[in-house]
């Protein structure tokens, strides 16, 4: 065989193998089993929310649109089954206009339909407002200055949910799971004025951006794409489709180290020879 | 003269124009700066014939000489066309239609075609996309799944000090994101968010003022006419 | 859940051309070029529609002929817009200039739009990148080292992504040589890029996985009783072809393994 | 002495205390009131100001304005907002970081157009201090017309730097006019570049370039217009051939200017071939497929891959390699990078995109910028140093430096 000749077989083999590695877990995905494990970012948000006493006041910004709805739908959803699951009090809402019907309304109302609770008792969804800063600003004074009614038009001042709630101050937790700079606007304006603890969520890609805030202390948590949704659905032991697409993702992830290892191998037997 | 000279000329003036714009927040500046945004996208659009001309005259060639596989171009052809007719014929037939919509008999056989704007959900030109172009779309990206895996196999080899480098963290990110990693050490995530938060944040910050001046530079060369590739011209006179 | 005659045939052909751009994976092949040409000729007819559709009628020429209009006097169902004059007319003077490419002799003038661009291009980016590249990334650079909410270890990172920052920059620098001191620095500087970037390739391996999972699952569902095994037997049927094709291509032409 | 103090701390934490209580009696009208043009904007918006008052700011109060085109109303009332909300220090943008913005409430009334007066585009203002049951108004109005601004304050440390740098590079480039001999570091990628295109000559294979994914108004795009002039001016030397499938109709046409004129200049203006710098198709995946396929007909000698690319870097790249292919790429899509490092020969990173055209053409004044531009890098290390320092020294000077709004 040929150097190039024997390049093209390689290639072959290893194009098979990625595809073997993707299409068994996929066919098979019933009878793959992951080790639970988390990791220390997503756990801090996990911990946290068990950590609440039943009753507590969280709130949630659903920053995106239906583009990213596949990676970031399954991490809101666990999220807030675990909430609900804890017995605790969540405000929905978005500082992204593209969010407010399909995606927050929707997931919300999913959730507490399966989790059997009640819009205004257990938890309430906002309107869309234009001006994100100024919202979150004003939410860190006023909730009720800022979300009068709720998306129904019904008072917000009047819901059970709402209960001893003023401003974000008194929350125990926010979260913001966003496709775009919904965190980067929490952390500036919903972190510094409101000093409750802030977690974040968003795309895969955008997650390392958002790394030196953990380090920093500003994010509690962060939670990049599915992987992170798959952990959770772990953590809350309720699997779901995160879960079903990280078993491919851990063949595959798996299957290039051990590449990378053979090909290093092969490389120091060649320079032995030589 | 005017082959040259004129050109830099609006290269210069342009450029200094936008650089003052951006410090003008006036209503009028506003309005500049959208509105040369926009004359940009009328221009791409009226250049686009001279973008199909060039691929037509490509295959035309190949077909005229019946070059080996020109039957491929004929292929290129009728998909093109049926992109054009899917895209066009709903608007001209519209326009035919709609003069005498008042009071008279619509075209009967001309209801086949769904009289749909194109990109508007229902549209023959829309349908086109989903079923014509985004599967061919999907696969080429997720095509990368399969070259990431052997442009790692090849390239990730402890060669020196730096390649060990690269590998090393490529494989730590790997086994990071993935369940083995915490199987195989507790601390991997750990690392993973201390490699992301300072070797990685470092290199790009550089990497991005780095480029902020090459930017710069880079941009006084053309409004000063020092760079002038563009005119052809590569010599400074 | 019912699967309607429509939803199969579109299932077929999201199959075929599914495999037909796989194929290339084994190597070029007629059924690859075949997908290539196909895909190509119908995002060209795509982009001039949109072109059309989305930029130049709306943007320029519907516009304009309602300012023509109303210079001539005519009525209009609804009055002009601010920005609907005649400053129109440079795009489209512009516009023409890149036509007159079509003439040799007059080729020279589309120029004129270059220049055009390329100076707007160059007086848009220079403030930009001070604002939007070098303060957006300075100003979290600036860390305290010390002070009373920062530990140790905070001081030591801060530390090494100062030296980090350094370290890249001196390696850029195009009028030192690279020895001596220097090239001890600018080697820390390309240390932390190799980090940086094998950090980025193996975080992009999901991302990339998860979209050839999307593609992988879409086929294993066509495989199924529902859509009449489109995913089996297109395979079957491609593989086959170039199977065929290839004993073809070696019967008549032994020795050339170009496929034009 | 020790219970002089600590009655000082005692009577100081009961009117701290007592004070909302006793406050909570009354409010008063608020104080200072003033309308004037909001800084740094296009004309549409006024900004009211009004002293901080320990009476009226404090929970369950509001201030409500109203606004008029006239002074005779009729008055509308535009917002009511928290009392506890709303500084002048809350925008430094218009006020800077001085410390009495504290004192100043804040409120940019932005939708005036609907009540200013058509003519003289006048804006009548009321102010009052509510809590529910009862109402204090200032006692005037206070009106103004909005303009727009011809200079923004906000950006002026931008401005600043702009200047800096763009000073230094264009000094250095006129030292280079009187000075022309240039130290000028090796660029591995680009000394490569002309061996390839011999390599190519000697196999008889072409040599692919591409311009990226990005259109005309892009840097990255002009930067590497420019480099394929340099590069067609060598191949032209060489009697090799150039291929440049393009993403974009007018990077097309500059691309056969360039060459054509390369071609010209080496003097063989009867080998330049026009139809060798194509259109394909202006859709990212479309694109990649016919240039992997061009890749794995045609099997360049080289490819050379310079401007701004996406995901199909990957695609194109690795397919190269696999053809045995020399590779170079230039790009400054930092995401991009890893998959160029790993699967092309020589990488030019960032700046060194910028940079490869003046390193290519040798021209003194282009090499002068280059000079330039590590003298700003110099400046940048010694701010990062000097700001580092500051910044430890708890002071926030450099921060507010680099702030952008």
């Amino acid at each position: 065989m040929t150097k190039e000749q024997r390049f093209t077989v390689t290639r072959w083999i290893i194009f098979g193998l990625v595809a073997l590695a993707l299409i068994i877990p996929i066919v098979y995905n019933k009878y793959i089993k992951l080790p639970d494990t988390s990791s220390r970012v997503v756990k801090n948000i996990y911990d946290h929310i068990e950590s609440l006493p039943e009753g507590s006041s969280i709130i949630m910004s659903i920053d995106f649109d239906p583009s990213s709805d596949e990676e970031l739908r399954p991490m809101v959803m666990a999220l807030l089954w675990h909430a609900f699951k804890k017995n605790l009090r969540v405000i929905g809402m978005t500082i992204w206009d593209a969010a407010a019907g399909g995606t927050l309304i929707d997931i919300f109302t999913t959730v507490a339909k399966e989790a059997k609770k009640q819009d205004g008792v257990d938890y309430a969804i906002m309107p869309f407002k234009p001006g994100s800063s100024a919202i979150i600003l004003m939410l860190s004074q006023d909730i009720f200055a800022a979300y009068p009614q709720d998306y129904k038009k019904a008072e917000t001042r009047d819901m059970p949910v709402f209960k001893g709630v003023k401003s974000i101050r008194d929350m125990k937790f926010a979260m913001c799971v966003s496709a775009g700079q919904a965190v980067d606007i929490w952390i500036v304006y919903g972190k510094e004025k409101g000093k409750m603890p802030l977690g974040a969520g968003c795309t895969g890609v955008m997650a390392t951006d958002y790394y030196p805030y953990l380090q920093s202390k500003q994010l509690l948590g962060l939670m990049g794409g599915l992987g992170a949704a798959a952990q959770y659905e772990v953590l809350i032991d309720k699997r779901g489709t995160a879960t079903d697409s990280m078993k491919p993702q851990t063949v595959v992830h798996a299957l290039i180290i051990v590449l990378i290892i053979i090909g290093n191998i092969i490389y120091f037997i060649n320079r032995q020879k030589t | 003269m005017i082959k040259r000279q004129i050109p830099l000329m609006i290269a210069f003036v342009m450029g200094i124009l936008f650089i003052i714009q951006f410090f003008v927040p006036h209503q009028l500046s506003q309005d500049l700066l959208t509105g040369v945004n926009k004359w940009l996208m009328i221009i791409g659009g009226i250049s686009l014939l001279l973008g199909i001309n060039s691929l037509v005259h490509f295959h035309y060639v190949q077909i005229k000489r019946e070059t080996p596989g020109w039957g491929f171009s004929l292929v290129m052809f009728l998909c093109f066309g049926l992109a054009l007719v899917a895209g066009f014929l709903p608007s001209i037939v519209m326009w035919f239609v709609e003069p005498a919509k008042a009071g008279a008999e619509p075209v009967k056989w001309l209801s086949f075609i769904p009289l749909i704007p194109p990109f508007e959900p229902g549209s023959t030109l829309f349908w086109i996309f989903r079923n014509g172009i985004s599967p061919f779309m999907a696969t080429m990206f997720s095509m990368i799944g399969f070259f990431i895996a052997s442009a790692a196999f090849r390239a990730f080899r402890a060669r020196s000090l730096e390649a060990t480098l690269l590998l090393i963290a490529a494989v730590i990110i790997m086994l990071g994101q993935t369940p083995i990693g915490q199987m195989l050490w507790q601390g991997i995530p750990d690392i993973m968010v201390w490699i992301f938060s300072v070797p990685n944040t470092a290199a790009k910050r550089a990497i991005w003022f780095g480029i902020t001046m090459g930017t710069i530079a880079f941009s006084l060369r053309i409004i000063f006419g020092i760079e002038r590739a563009y005119l052809g011209g590569t010599d400074q006179k | 859940m019912t699967v309607t005659p429509m939803q199969i045939l579109e299932a077929w052909l999201a199959v075929g051309f599914t495999l037909m751009i796989y194929s290339f994976l084994y190597k070029d092949n007629p059924l690859f070029k075949l997908g290539e040409y196909m895909y190509v000729g119908l995002t060209a007819g795509w982009g001039v529609c949109s072109a059309w559709f989305n930029v130049v009628w709306p943007d320029l020429i519907e516009p304009l002929s309602r300012v023509f209009k109303s210079y001539l006097g005519a009525t209009l169902d609804k009055p002009l817009s601010h920005n609907e004059n005649l400053l129109l007319l440079i795009p489209l003077i512009l516009g023409i200039l890149m036509l007159t490419r079509f003439s040799p002799k007059l080729g020279w003038l589309s120029r004129y739009t270059f220049a055009f661009i390329l100076g707007t291009a160059s007086g848009i980016a220079i403030p930009l990148t001070v604002s939007a590249n070098l303060f957006k990334q300075m100003e979290p650079t600036l860390k305290p080292l010390f002070g009373k909410d920062i530990s140790a270890w905070m001081t030591v990172n801060t530390l090494l992504i100062l030296i980090g920052v350094v370290s890249v920059l001196i390696y850029f620098f195009f009028s030192l040589e690279h020895k001596g001191i220097i090239k001890k620095v600018a080697r820390i500087g390309i240390f932390y890029m190799m980090v940086s970037f094998g950090a980025a390739f193996g975080y992009t391996v999901m991302a990339r996985e998860s979209l050839a999972i999307g593609r992988m699952t879409k086929l294993v569902k066509w495989a199924g009783q529902d859509y009449y095994y489109a995913s089996i037997i297109l395979l079957v049927v491609i593989a086959g072809l170039i199977a065929l094709l290839e004993m073809l291509s070696k019967k008549s032409k032994p020795a050339d393994d170009s496929t034009g | 002495m020790m219970s002089y103090k600590l009655s000082v701390i005692l009577t100081a934490l009961i009117i701290i205390l007592f004070l909302p209580a006793l406050a909570h009696a009354q409010l008063t009208p608020p104080q200072e009131f003033r309308a004037f043009d909001t800084p740094n904007d296009d004309g549409k918006s006024l900004s009211l100001t009004w002293k901080v008052s320990l009476e009226n700011d404090r929970e369950g109060v509001y201030y409500v304005i109203s606004a008029a085109a006239s002074a005779d109303g009729p008055w509308y009332q535009i917002d009511k907002t928290l009392s506890t909300i709303g500084y002048k220090s809350d925008f430094p943008q218009y006020f800077g970081f001085g410390d009495d913005n504290k004192l100043w409430h804040f409120y940019e009334a932005s939708k005036i157009p609907d009540v200013m007066d058509p003519i003289t585009s006048t804006a009548y203002f009321r102010l009052a201090v509510t809590d529910g049951t009862k109402t204090v108004e200032f006692p005037n109005m206070v009106s103004f017309a909005p303009q727009g601004n011809w200079f923004d304050k906000s950006k002026i440390n931008i401005l600043i730097f702009v200047i800096i740098f763009s000073s230094l590079i264009l000094f250095f480039i006129s030292l280079a006019r009187r000075n022309p001999n240039l130290f000028i570091r090796h660029i591995p990628g680009l000394d490569a570049i002309e061996e390839t295109i011999g390599r190519a000559t000697e196999m008889g294979r072409p040599i692919l370039y591409l311009n990226g994914l990005l259109d005309m108004s892009s840097l990255s795009t002009i930067a590497s217009t420019s480099i394929l002039g340099k590069v067609a001016r060598k191949v032209a030397n060489y009697d090799s051939q150039i291929k440049v499938p393009c993403y974009d109709p007018i990077v097309m046409s500059v691309c056969q200017e360039v060459v054509k004129e390369a071609y010209a200049e080496a003097g063989r203006p009867d080998a330049f071939k026009q139809d060798n710098i194509f259109f394909i198709t202006n859709d990212q995946f479309a694109y990649a497929a016919a240039v992997d396929g061009l890749i794995v007909r045609h099997k360049p000698a080289a490819n050379l891959y310079m401007g701004y690319y996406y995901a199909e870097s990957l695609l194109i790249a690795e397919t190269g390699a696999a053809t045995g292919a020399m590779q170079i790429a230039g790009t400054d899509s930092i995401t991009q990078l890893p998959f160029f490092i790993t699967t092309c020969d020589y990488t030019l990173m960032g700046e060194e995109l910028y940079a490869a055209s003046a390193y290519l053409s040798r021209e003194p004044l282009q090499l002068g910028s280059l000079k330039g531009q590590d003298i700003s890098k110099a400046f940048i290390i010694f701010v990062l140093i000097i700001g580092t320092i500051v910044s430890t020294a708890e002071s926030l000077f450099f921060i507010h430096l680099f702030k952008t709004f």
